[in-house]
């Protein structure tokens, strides 16, 4: 294998890594918070996506873009502490939590990927990406968007994980997810804290949808496939901290690519499936998992 | 099982024989073959929910990977029946041992997990299968699936022919079998152990019930239907395609559970007609039909989580509570002549912080004796110490709520031995019966303990 | 006399359809310390977590400087066993209003935040105070009688020992500037060494002139901290014992259990 | 025509004509389509479609004194359930006598329920598999016809064409090389397995033979690196699903390889060039089918403005491919008169020999199936343009020359 190869392959699992960290983060965000998971994830990255590319049909070029991004961040946030009160909040005290949370979130995706079709159509769509052009990465050509993407995304993660760690705020979602009681008795207005949780999750989910829609395209469906690929990350690198899921997404992202360059792409799936259960078997808090939750 | 009555004497009997009659006698009436279809459809969906209960209601083991029987089952019978050319019968009994096969698989992860990780691993293993399906494209025909699966026939006679209507009856007969299996099962020895595991496991594993094997039990036993019809599904469909693996079919299938409500053998079979019906109605509306379906289904979930087998029994106790209180009222204003032919004295209502009793009370004597009936009598039970005792002391009896003629009350509040005791309470104050000796029987005899344990001398 | 700084009045209670503890009636006065002694399983801590607004109440009512904390009115029975109340029914009382108020409960056996540090916690703790002044003070006090959290500093709380842990719980409490502080079996499990060094942090904190409840199941120590003790029996207040003759050890448990104990 | 038939399809019109205003009686027109889910972009196109052709027969006064209505019923994911469903629902509509499709289920399987129903269905899905399933017994499914042509000439037309440009000195031939990239799907599998032997037998050398799972694929660097150890003089991806090809196309296009870039089918769809812009310049592809948009087929020219006129956009295979089918069950319905007599109906559709959007139709008796071939329906060749099929091949139908794409050295 010459450096080129290596280093095509290389940007090609570091793109695909920084993509999925995206996505799995907002899901392992909502995970260790209220120990559902959010089947709506892989919809809210497609609604994202469409909300950042209609406005990307006003305004053109860079400004777009990042008008887009910002609108789409704005709106899903909103739309994440809504779904709360609508699809959790009712029932957070059940015995079934975790069973009618699924079908409730499955229900909501439905409804999400349904109002898409509705309102844009099912043509394959792209947000123009605002940087065209290769760049020369290792004596080999990539494009200079993948770049940024990856960048942004990075940055997106920190700014939330010193977020999580530094401000007052964020030390209180932490505080919900670890201990729900006891931060209700230090005077917290939980479900609001819960609601901002998923709101946050669903704002990561739309930063990664215009990435997608960008570096991809977009079709209602268009989530699925990420919905399947931050569920593999969540269990390799397990819920129990908000940085595990980051750096199996890496791993994920680097395996698929040199997988799929030394063995095929085809069994590329199976592989990650099967990772999945014996990962759940020996070690269901996942690689970089501990025993209790914590965001 | 001793405490449970047999079901020609429960009040499910005569509406599942109804059903049951309604169901063996639609054809007739439903001769389009569409209709046909969506009643098999609706038969295939009640028999997958209703299994599906088995291990996630009753068995508390949330196995997303259960539509991964069907889809065995249906595998095995296209794989058996065309490319290896069994008899199609023999295929389709093949097709439920598979799946049990696949089933005891499953449970070596499913055994060593908890609650959402259990979720994880059954999609995985759902997802895992479904890669192994399409990969196998020389004999499961790959990403399209296997087309002209051979149809079942009895002694030359297609069950396609006359509108499906054999097809029709098959289904049928499968939800009965598989209904009369559940319900037997739930009430064996191995259902009460499947859901005492489910609801207290420690407990249950302390008095002696093997987790291990009880879990794998649970598993095996809710892949034997599916299994069944997954392979008659091929047969009826003529196609297995790996789309049974994708997310529809599931969220359909977990829909009708829910809505159905969870725990309960008759819930699904009804969400299933409910469902179907309702999707087939709104086949029209494209994209607005699932956001429908999904809003309907949030909603149910969200404000009736119990879903529409509880819905309908609570309709049912509120009937019930309805016609009793009408009787109590009736009685107490038109026969208070024969009860007090049988008491001596006239009884009245008296109101308490439990709702108004129905009291006799004798009215003179220094010393008053409280009377308690037990459960499910009344106070006339107490005549004969009333012809007794008249004259010596203050007698004193009464119904208790929900008993007699005194009016319904409220089961979370006023059925319990602590409200006995302070209806007693009140009745003593009310009627100044001052330091009565209460006499109870059975049931009142714990409410006049509790009543005395109160400090109340 | 002022009002009571805290009022229960036929306060009942439980885990529906469950009920744990009936009528009870209690008063905490200003500046007043309050122990509150029973056996375990009788029902303390879910009075007290209904006090703190974790739990709804059934009957009665709860006061706080003269403010009533939980809503009017007897709840409502539910005629519904599937329908989801949560959905049409405002909880009562909520855990966050009372906190405002300054009525602060400290869990027992707390495990607080596991993955957060000391300082971590402390930073989040004076949420519930905003617009009440004395925070300065609080955290010198803090500082004077915790002077051991000083030195955790930056550990992870899953690190810390129980005593610690509940040196920061009842540190957290403080900072959020407590008009009247619960301490829920606040030396439940701990080693002689670090309970000794709890209870003389907690009567510096009484000296401070910080209105307490204390439950404990030592009654020489609640007996030399508290100004009242109520004693709490099969779900209900069955004595209150005033200041001027705390009882003994052995007294209380022949009032609580009778001769033959 | 038996001297009989025509005496009674006289007598037809004669009834037709004296009683028209009693007889007038509607005839809906099946149309089963993804009107939800992943391809619903192509669902809304065959409905488009035959309800153009509903309104121009309805507008010149019918068919055999019947007027038309679409009726349509939604197979979502072309999963078997769904697809059942709807072809379920479509018979057991009142006054349906004809169902139409873009394609339904991939297998093909619902053939099986309209032979059961004797219910005329024209569909364009996959040929190889609509014969694997009516040779069998073609006298059973009478009723049925595929309106694709047969998808030999996908696997065996490719390497000639390449070869003939390469005879015509567009580029040079270094060392007869191939990568061929396919998904594991029934059509981009069987298409790619007959072109390796195509290629094979002409003496070229395979150097990459990839097959990706079928779905979304998320990154083509891998394999594309590959394809680059090795620079080959062709590179083929056989995976249909437009999103990807682009994607492909977008990737390939970071550091291009000094090769002929083919891609199947997905190119045809108009997103692709919106999707991939000047990247898609110089792409070659080839369809069965394709409206013939070109002068030498005044037919497909026709059509195709129709369809541009009505809707304000360009049509894909299928729109125009329901208005032909909906065209084709005109005249077999005009022949027999009665719909009601589906025999009939399914004996006229097997006379059918016209011109159609994509070629001169004409259905094999063997196989139920669309003759293939360069005077039935051909392969058509493109070349991307300025953002446009040009097509270059075959010769007869051709309306502009291959032109060297920019990211081939001289």
């Amino acid at each position: 294998m010459t450096l080129e190869t290596f280093a095509f392959l290389l940007a090609s699992g570091l793109v695909l890594g920084g993509l999925y960290a995206l996505m799995a983060s907002g899901l392992a965000v909502v995970w260790t918070t209220l120990g559902v998971f959010n089947f709506a994830h892989g919809a809210m990255i497609a609604l994202g996506a469409y909300i950042a590319w209609q406005v990307t049909q006003y305004t053109t070029g860079g400004a777009g873009f990042l008008l887009g991004a910002g609108v789409s961040v704005a709106i899903m946030f909103c739309l994440g502490f809504a779904m709360h009160y609508v699809l959790v909040k009712p029932f957070e005290l059940h015995a079934n939590l975790v069973l009618l949370a699924v079908i409730t979130t499955l229900a909501a995706a439905s409804i999400m990927e349904n109002a898409i079709l509705l309102s844009w159509g099912p043509r394959d769509k792209q947000i123009a990406p605002p940087f065209t052009g290769n760049i020369e990465f290792l004596g080999t050509a990539i494009g200079i968007h993948d770049f940024v993407i990856l960048a942004i995304a990075l940055a997106a993660l920190l700014a939330l994980a010193l977020f999580l760690r530094r401000t007052t705020a964020g030390r209180a979602l932490r505080a919900v997810a670890q201990n729900r009681e006891a931060a209700e008795l230090m005077g917290f207005n939980v479900s609001r804290l819960v609601a901002m949780t998923i709101g946050l999750s669903a704002a990561t989910a739309a930063l990664a949808g215009v990435f997608v829609g960008s570096l991809r395209f977009i079709s209602p469906t268009v989530g699925t496939d990420p919905l399947m690929k931050s569920l593999i990350v969540v269990i390799l690198g397990g819920v129990t901290r908000f940085t595990s899921p980051i750096y199996a997404a890496f791993i994920v992202g680097l395996a698929e690519a040199f997988s799929a360059y030394f063995l095929v792409l085809y069994w590329a799936p199976a592989v990650l499936f099967a990772m999945m259960i014996i990962v759940l078997l020996i070690k269901p808090e996942g690689l970089f998992g501990r025993r209790t939750r914590t965001l | 099982m001793k405490y449970a009555p047999s079901f020609q004497r429960t009040n499910g009997f005569w509406p599942v024989v109804i059903a049951l009659c309604i169901a063996a006698a639609l054809p007739f009436f439903f001769t389009e073959t569409h209709i046909r279809h969506i009643l098999i459809l609706i038969f295939v969906y009640a028999i997958l929910a209703s299994n599906w209960d088995l291990s996630l209601g009753y068995g508390g083991i949330v196995n997303f990977a259960h539509i991964a029987f069907f889809a065995i089952g249906l595998y095995t019978y296209g794989i058996a029946a065309k490319i290896i050319g069994l008899d199609p019968w023999l295929a389709l009994l093949l097709a439920p041992v598979l799946a049990i096969a696949f089933a005891a698989l499953l449970a070596i992860p499913v055994l060593r997990l908890e609650g959402i990780y259990v979720i994880l691993v059954t999609i995985a293993a759902a997802q895992l299968l479904f890669q192994l399906v399409v990969s196998q494209g020389d004999f499961t025909g790959g990403t399209s699936g296997m087309v002209l699966i051979p149809r079942l026939e009895i002694v030359g006679y297609r069950l396609s022919s006359d509108g499906r209507i054999g097809y029709y009856y098959l289904s049928l007969l499968l939800v009965v079998f598989s209904t009369v299996f559940l319900y037997k099962l739930e009430r064996s020895a191995l259902g009460r152990a499947i859901k005492a595991l489910r609801d207290n496991k420690y407990y249950a594993i302390s008095r002696g019930v093997s987790e291990g094997r009880i879990r794998l039990l649970t598993l095996c036993a809710s892949a034997i239907f599916p299994g069944l019809a997954g392979a008659f599904y091929g047969a009826y469909l003529r196609i297995a395609s790996p789309d049974v693996f994708g997310l529809g079919f599931l969220t359909i299938t977990l829909s009708i559970l829910l809505l159905g409500g969870i725990s309960t053998i008759w819930g699904p079979l009804i969400a299933a007609v409910v469902i179907t019906a309702f999707a087939e109605i709104l086949a029209d509306y494209g994209a607005s039909r699932s956001i429908i379906i999904a809003a309907m289904i949030i909603a149910v979930v969200v404000v009736y989580p119990g879903g529409l087998y509880a819905a309908m029994q609570e309709i049912w106790g509120l009937g019930t509570r309805l016609r009793t209180n009408v009787t109590a009222a009736w009685r107490r204003r038109f026969q208070a002549s024969l009860r007090q032919e049988a008491m001596g004295v006239k009884d009245h209502l008296v109101e308490t912080r439990h709702g108004p009793v129905s009291v006799c009370d004798t009215g003179n004597g220094d010393q008053t004796i409280i009377f308690v009936h037990g459960n499910s009598s009344c106070k006339e039970v107490f005549r004969r110490q009333f012809d007794e005792f008249a004259g010596q002391y203050r007698l004193v009896t009464f119904d208790l709520p929900g008993h007699g003629v005194s009016p319904n009350g409220n089961p979370d509040e006023d059925y319990a031995v602590e409200a006995y005791a302070e209806i007693i309470r009140n009745l003593v104050d009310s009627l100044d019966l001052k330091t009565p000796i209460v006499f109870g029987w059975s049931l009142g005899g714990y409410a006049a303990l509790e009543y005395a344990a109160r400090g109340t001398p | 006399m002022s009002a009571p700084l805290l009022e229960l009045r036929g306060l009942s209670g439980g885990y529906p359809p469950v009920s744990v503890f009936r009528g009870v009636d209690m008063t905490v006065g200003n500046n007043e310390a309050v122990g509150l002694f029973g056996p375990n399983g009788h029902g303390k801590t879910t009075l007290l977590k209904t006090v703190a607004g974790l739990i709804d109440p059934r009957d009665g009512d709860i006061f706080f400087a003269g403010e009533r904390l939980n809503t009017e009115g007897k709840m409502r029975p539910r005629t519904s066993r599937h329908l989801n109340y949560d959905l049409f029914r405002r909880r009562r009382i909520s855990a966050e209003s009372v906190v405002r108020q300054g009525l602060i409960y400290v869990m027992q056996g707390n495990l607080l935040f596991p993955e957060m540090t000391v300082e971590e916690v402390l930073d989040i703790a004076p949420q519930a105070a905003r617009g009440r002044g004395g925070a300065a003070q609080m955290r010198d006090l803090v500082d004077a009688v915790f002077p051991r959290l000083r030195e955790r500093w930056h550990s992870k709380i899953r690190f810390l020992s129980g005593g610690e842990r509940q040196m920061v719980s009842i540190a957290a409490g403080l900072l959020a500037l407590p008009r009247l502080l619960i301490l829920d079996e606040p030396t439940l499990g701990l080693s002689p060494k670090l309970r000794i060094e709890l209870c003389e942090a907690i009567a510096k904190i009484r000296a401070e002139n910080v209105p307490l409840i204390v439950v404990d199941q030592n009654v020489e120590f609640l007996t030399s901290l508290v100004d009242r003790l109520y004693l709490f029996d099969h779900g209900a207040i069955t004595r209150e014992i005033d200041g001027s003759a705390m009882p003994s050890h052995e007294e209380v448990m022949t009032m609580m259990f009778g001769e033959a104990h | 025509m038996g001297r009989y038939s025509r005496i009674l399809a006289i007598g037809t019109a004669i009834c037709a004509l004296t009683t028209s205003a009693a007889m007038a009686d509607l005839v809906k027109i099946g149309v089963l389509a993804p009107l939800t889910g992943p391809t619903a972009s192509d669902g809304e196109e065959f409905v488009r479609g035959a309800r153009l052709a509903a309104k121009e027969a309805n507008a010149n006064g019918g068919i055999a004194g019947h007027t038309f209505e679409i009726v349509t019923a939604d197979v979502v994911d072309h999963s078997a359930a769904n697809v059942t469903s709807a072809v379920e629902r479509l018979l057991g509509t009142e006054g349906v006598h004809i169902i139409l499709t873009g394609y339904a289920s991939l297998s093909m399987f619902e053939v099986e329920l309209m032979a059961e129903a004797n219910m005329p269905y024209i569909a364009a899905g996959p040929s190889p598999q609509f014969a694997g399933i009516v040779s069998g017994d073609p006298s059973a499914y009478d009723c049925c016809w595929s309106f694709t042509a047969d998808f030999k000439g996908y696997e065996t037309d490719v390497t000639p064409t390449i070869e003939a440009l390469l005879a015509a000195g567009h580029f040079p031939l270094d060392n007869k090389t191939v990568a061929i990239i396919s998904s594991d799907n029934p059509y981009s599998k069987t298409i790619s397995e007959g072109m390796k032997s195509a290629f094979g037998d002409a003496g070229w050398t395979v150097t990459v033979d990839e097959l990706v799972p079928f779905g979304p694929v998320g990154d083509w660097r891998p394999i594309l690196a590959k394809v680059r150890e090795n620079p080959p003089d062709v590179v083929i991806n056989t995976d249909y699903i437009p999103s990807n090809a682009a994607l492909f196309t977008n990737q390939f296009r970071e550091d291009p390889t000094d090769s002929v870039v083919f891609l199947q089918y997905a190119p045809l769809v108009p997103e692709f060039v919106e999707l991939t812009k000047e990247n898609s310049d110089g792409i070659l592809y080839n369809a069965i089918g394709a409206t013939l948009d070109v002068d030498a087929w005044p037919r497909g020219q026709e059509v195709a403005k129709k369809y541009k006129d009505e809707y304000g956009v360009a049509s894909g295979a299928y729109g125009t491919g329901l208005y032909e089918m909906a065209t084709v069950y005109f005249e077999a319905l005009d022949k027999v008169g009665d719909p009601t007599d589906h025999d009939a109906v399914g004996k006229a559709i097997v006379e059918t020999k016209r011109p159609v959007t994509s070629g001169f139709l004409e259905f094999d008796p063997a196989t139920h199936v669309a003759r293939q071939g360069i005077d039935h329906v051909p392969v058509t060749f493109f070349q991307i343009q300025d953002g446009g099929g040009v097509m270059i091949s075959p010769d007869k139908y051709k309306s502009g020359e291959f032109k060297k794409p920019g990211w081939m050295s001289e």
